[in-house]
């Protein structure tokens, strides 16, 4: 059983992102409300961004910025890689948030309601 | 926009008044830091388009819009942009199509390789802080827009 | 409604075995010498002979074959490792513009009987030349407006999109 | 040093992405001048792919490090075969759907012109930058580009906004999460080998087979890819996008979008895991069974729909469903001339081009009469002869009967099947063109056949003629042409050495 413990421990990183990933998914899938579902979204983008954070971790690293003072206490860097990569990634998310925001504000107006089912229901009247 | 006009609170328009030019100052700060410590240019933007931001909900759309107008959001993102595919472009006509695009080394910004490549680097910052200060502003500004309006058609509903 | 949640669990019960299947191969949280970070394995070989020639500076002829049969760029030069016991360092020729030297590019390090032979990830190079090349200290930006700077185009490009696509979604008035 | 087409493929990217800022900041001072910005630029680009296609297929591939950094320290862009032949159909319909979008955008649209075309140009910035890029978090970056500009494009309609606007929802809830998928893939990916750049992960990856992150990330990335291209179970948010996107839209997701997130998967699967991987698991066995599925579904939903573009939006499932049983059949198949991915990429091809001047088509029909369901279609054979003319051609084509492209595919992926003794699918093949004559009978029936209420008692053969503009004619004419002559370019065998240096490059070809 402590084994089992510790192995989880290991990569608790790994079960954090994966988690909140459900979360985010399970909001996408399962709620009604439009802005509910781009939150959810954002959720597991944001799980995304910090499995990937997590990959770049070493142990008594630290921030990426070229110091010979740092050296020579003999730390050693975290890898910079994935910090570039989730900056673009944060910008993409960014980006689709405001396209789905401002596309649930369009079907505010058409609709007048932002609850999936009853806009399914107002789908479903005339003939479409 | 009218009634908003009348809705003014003194505290958070004074401070608001006094604050921005700070966050805007710190968001340059941001931008051109960026090359020795934590920054960079969509950090910076983000900084500056929320001091927009803030003054929006300081004051009111209307007296947004006349300060920041929409030309201006075009203007900026765009040029932001041409920045920074245009400082790309530049490194393949000044090695006459020996180097790559976006290779900053062979654009004379000054006179060694190296330095050339952090220039180049500052100048795409800046595009990027430019583009995204200009569009963050410009969506807050379309999506405020759009609600407003409709809010109150529901209230009186 | 509740048949879309039971469905969403279903799925979300899916994907978690999924991770719960990866789990056991990925590597640790922190680890120095994770793939990302350090090195990948490619191969391991016998170590006898090679060892003696590793030891003069000769690079062996098994490893440049097997290397050339896994498509890898030929070895130029070996070098034993300063910071390990029983390391190499192995270069090739580098023939990027301006820059025209060597790189440091696979490691071997023996264990037991055989030398491992790894493929040192591509951060090594941004994180101990970075400064020299570019003349910027912090990593993050140079990564991000140097190596990798053509991906910061299109993230640029993204959020332009997103403003352009908000203007045509909801601006009534105007120009555009 | 470098020869300047090396230069091309960057310039592709970049020109287009400067032209559509240039077309917001010259739109802001004189809004007709965005149209003709957008379509010279879309001219360029088309030059400038041919140029590329012949160079690659003469001197071989183009490997392009921008920044002057070479992989895998920088990101490299690699134009091989595959990508200038897609890039070269992208852009070709990309073209046609720009001449045809004029007329369309003035009558529908016209205060939105700028940020339309401004959008659109994106949009195929988007398409390039994901058919050049040999990187794979640079191919990620662009599949969104490409995805944000087509959401907003089908949520942009005015007066059928309504359900366009739900259906774009969907679309981006449903995409963003398979780009997700592919983010979660490209991480996996990452953590056990550390480099991003597709040949080197190629070159890492075969001793790492057995390895669990592997498996799973070319799991998360066939979902995700799947998702994007509305494979069969995950084809839901394609019916509607398609159906209430403006046409010629509809007709770039329909022909193009779908196809380079295709493209995108066979990039993936074949140059990042290579066939040896595909060989180890029975992923393709499985694909086949699911794309027999979508085949059989997209048909039978297309029946019974009465809103004739739902019904090519189901129709396109089903037409997704042959590209992926033609990949999926590739590895096993081995003799000339339908080996390894030439069916599936001749489909690629047919497809936008069928499926294109169908949805160029349906939308003349909403431009000039605003109609939309099959049932009111009587007696437009008369009114608007060379647009039915058209459709019938396509029809005929997606059908499948010779000589046109889809008897061609159709014929292609048949053999292949046989060859690779999978007679089932064969079976679903006919059952499936059959179909296919069901519901596009019903529209030429409805269309020909049938008299226009007012005058079905009438007597006088005169009708007066209603054509479409000449603008929107036109590109629906040269599609509708293309359906037979392409076929008959197949047949004779002219762009075969295009699919069988593909098929060398992935080795796919029988071994001495």
């Amino acid at each position: 059983m402590e084994c089992l413990f510790t192995m989880i421990l290991a990569k608790y990183n790994y079960w954090l992102s994966v988690i909140l990933m459900l979360i985010g998914l399970y909001a996408i899938l399962a709620k009604d409300n439009l802005v509910k579902k781009i939150i959810g979204l954002n959720i597991f983008q944001t799980a995304i961004f910090l499995f990937f954070i997590s990959l770049g971790a070493v142990k008594g690293g630290t921030a990426p910025i070229v110091s010979q003072e740092m050296i020579s206490k003999g730390y050693v860097y975290v890898n910079p890689l994935p910090h570039v990569l989730i900056l673009t990634a944060i910008v993409v998310a960014v980006a689709t948030t405001a396209v789905a925001l401002s596309l649930i504000i369009r079907m505010n107006e058409e609709y007048g309601t932002i609850e999936e089912s009853e806009i399914l229901e107002k789908l479903k009247e005339p003939g479409t | 926009m009218k009634e908003d006009k009348g809705e003014r609170s003194i505290v958070t328009e004074t401070i608001s008044r006094v604050m921005i030019p700070f966050i805007q100052l710190f968001s340059l700060y941001v931008i051109i830091h960026g090359a020795v410590g934590p920054g960079g240019g969509f950090q910076g933007g983000v900084v500056f388009g929320a001091s927009i931001i803030l003054y929006i909900t300081a004051f009111n759309l209307t007296d947004g819009r006349r300060r920041f107008p929409e030309s201006a959001s075009i203007v900026l993102s765009s040029s932001g942009l041409y920045l920074y595919a245009g400082i790309g472009l530049l490194s393949i006509l000044f090695s006459a199509g020996v180097a790559q695009y976006l290779n900053y080394g062979f654009i004379p910004l000054s006179g060694q390789f190296e330095q050339n490549r952090a220039l180049g680097m500052e100048l795409v910052e800046i595009g990027i802080g430019l583009t995204v200060m200009a569009i963050v502003a410009s969506i807050f500004f379309d999506l405020a827009h759009k609600a407003e309006p409709k809010n109150k058609k529901e209230e009186t509903d | 409604m509740r048949g879309l949640s039971i469905s969403a669990l279903i799925l979300i019960g899916l994907l978690g075995a999924l991770f719960i299947y990866v789990y056991e191969d990925l590597p640790a949280f922190g680890d120095p010498n994770a793939p990302a970070i350090k090195y990948t394995k490619l191969f391991s070989m016998a170590a006898h002979d090679s060892e003696e020639q590793l030891g003069q500076g000769v690079i062996p002829q098994e490893l440049i074959s097997k290397l050339k049969e896994r498509g890898f760029p030929r070895p130029s030069r070996v070098e034993s490792d300063p910071e390990s016991e029983n390391g190499w360092n192995v270069f090739i020729p580098k023939n990027e513009f301006h820059y025209d030297k060597e790189e440091k590019y696979y490691f071997i390090q023996k264990k037991g009987d055989e030398l491992n032979v790894f493929r040192n990830a591509f951060v090594i190079r941004w994180i101990e030349k970075g400064l020299k090349e570019t003349g910027v200290p912090n990593m993050v930006t140079y990564g991000l407006a140097d190596y990798r700077s053509y991906d910061t185009l299109g993230e640029t490009t993204v959020i332009f999109t997103a403003g352009i696509s908000v203007i045509l979604l909801l601006r009534r008035r105007g120009r555009l | 040093m470098l020869p300047f087409i090396e230069h091309f493929p960057v310039l592709i990217v970049v020109i287009s992405l400067l032209s559509s800022v240039t077309i917001l900041v010259v739109g802001w001072i004189n809004r007709k001048a965005s149209y003709f910005i957008f379509i010279t630029t879309i001219v360029t680009q088309f030059v400038a792919s041919i140029f590329l296609l012949a160079h690659v297929l003469t001197r071989g591939p183009i490997r392009y490090w921008l920044g002057g950094w070479k992989p895998p320290w920088g990101i490299e862009y690699v134009v091989d075969a595959l990508n200038a032949y897609v890039l070269v159909i992208l852009l070709f319909l990309a073209f046609v759907c720009g001449i045809y979008s004029k007329k369309k955008r003035e009558h529908e649209l016209p205060q939105k012109v700028v940020s339309f075309y401004s959008v659109f140009q994106l949009l195929i910035t988007g398409l390039c930058g994901v058919t050049v890029t040999g990187d794979i978090f640079n191919m990620y970056v662009f599949i969104e580009i490409m995805s944000i500009a087509a959401y907003a494009l089908i949520g942009s309609m005015g007066k059928i906004g309504k359900v366009a606007l739900k259906a774009s929802f969907t679309y981006l809830v449903l995409g963003s999460v398979g780009a997700c998928f592919f983010l979660i893939g490209i991480g996996l990916l990452y953590s056990v080998t550390g480099s991003l750049n597709m040949h080197d992960l190629s070159l890492l990856l075969p001793p790492l087979y057995g390895n669990r992150v592997v498996q799973a990330a070319f799991a998360f990335f066939i979902v995700g890819l799947s998702i994007k291209m509305a494979l069969f179970p995950l084809h839901t948010w394609l019916p509607d996008a398609h159906a209430f996107a403006p046409a010629e839209i509809s007709a770039m997701l329909s022909g193009i979008i779908i196809e380079v997130s295709t493209y995108a998967f066979i990039r993936v699967s074949f140059s990042v895991f290579t066939i040896n991987f595909l060989r180890l698991l029975p992923i393709l066995d499985i694909l086949c069974w699911v794309a027999g599925g979508a085949i059989i579904a997209g048909s039978l939903m297309a029946i019974t729909q009465m809103n004739l573009k739902r019904m090519l939006a189901y129709s396109s499932v089903a037409n997704m469903g042959y590209i992926m049983l033609a990949v999926g059949l590739s590895i096993s198949v081995t003799s000339e001339p339908w080996n390894g991915l030439t069916p599936a990429l001749m489909h690629i091809l047919n497809h936008a081009l069928m499926k294109g001047c169908l949805f160029l088509v349906a939308g003349a029909f909403i431009y000039k009469a605003d109609l939309w369901l099959i049932n009111d279609f009587r007696g437009l054979g008369r009114r608007m002869p060379y647009t039915c003319a058209a459709f019938v051609v396509a029809a005929i084509s997606m059908i499948g009967i010779p000589p046109s492209v889809g008897f061609v595919s159709k014929l292609y992926i048949v053999l292949a099947a046989i060859e690779a003794k999978k007679i089932v699918f064969v079976a679903i093949i006919l059952l499936s063109s059959l179909l296919n004559l069901v519901y596009f009978w019903r529209v030429i029936e409805t269309m020909y056949m049938k008299r226009a209420e007012g005058e079905e008692h009438s007597t006088s053969t005169h009708v007066s003629k209603d054509e479409a503009p000449f603008g929107m004619l036109a590109p629906i004419l040269i599609l509708a042409s293309l359906c037979i002559i392409m076929g008959f370019f197949w047949l004779a065998k002219v762009p075969m050495p295009i699919l069988n240096q593909i098929n060398n490059m992935f080795g796919l070809v029988k071994v001495p």
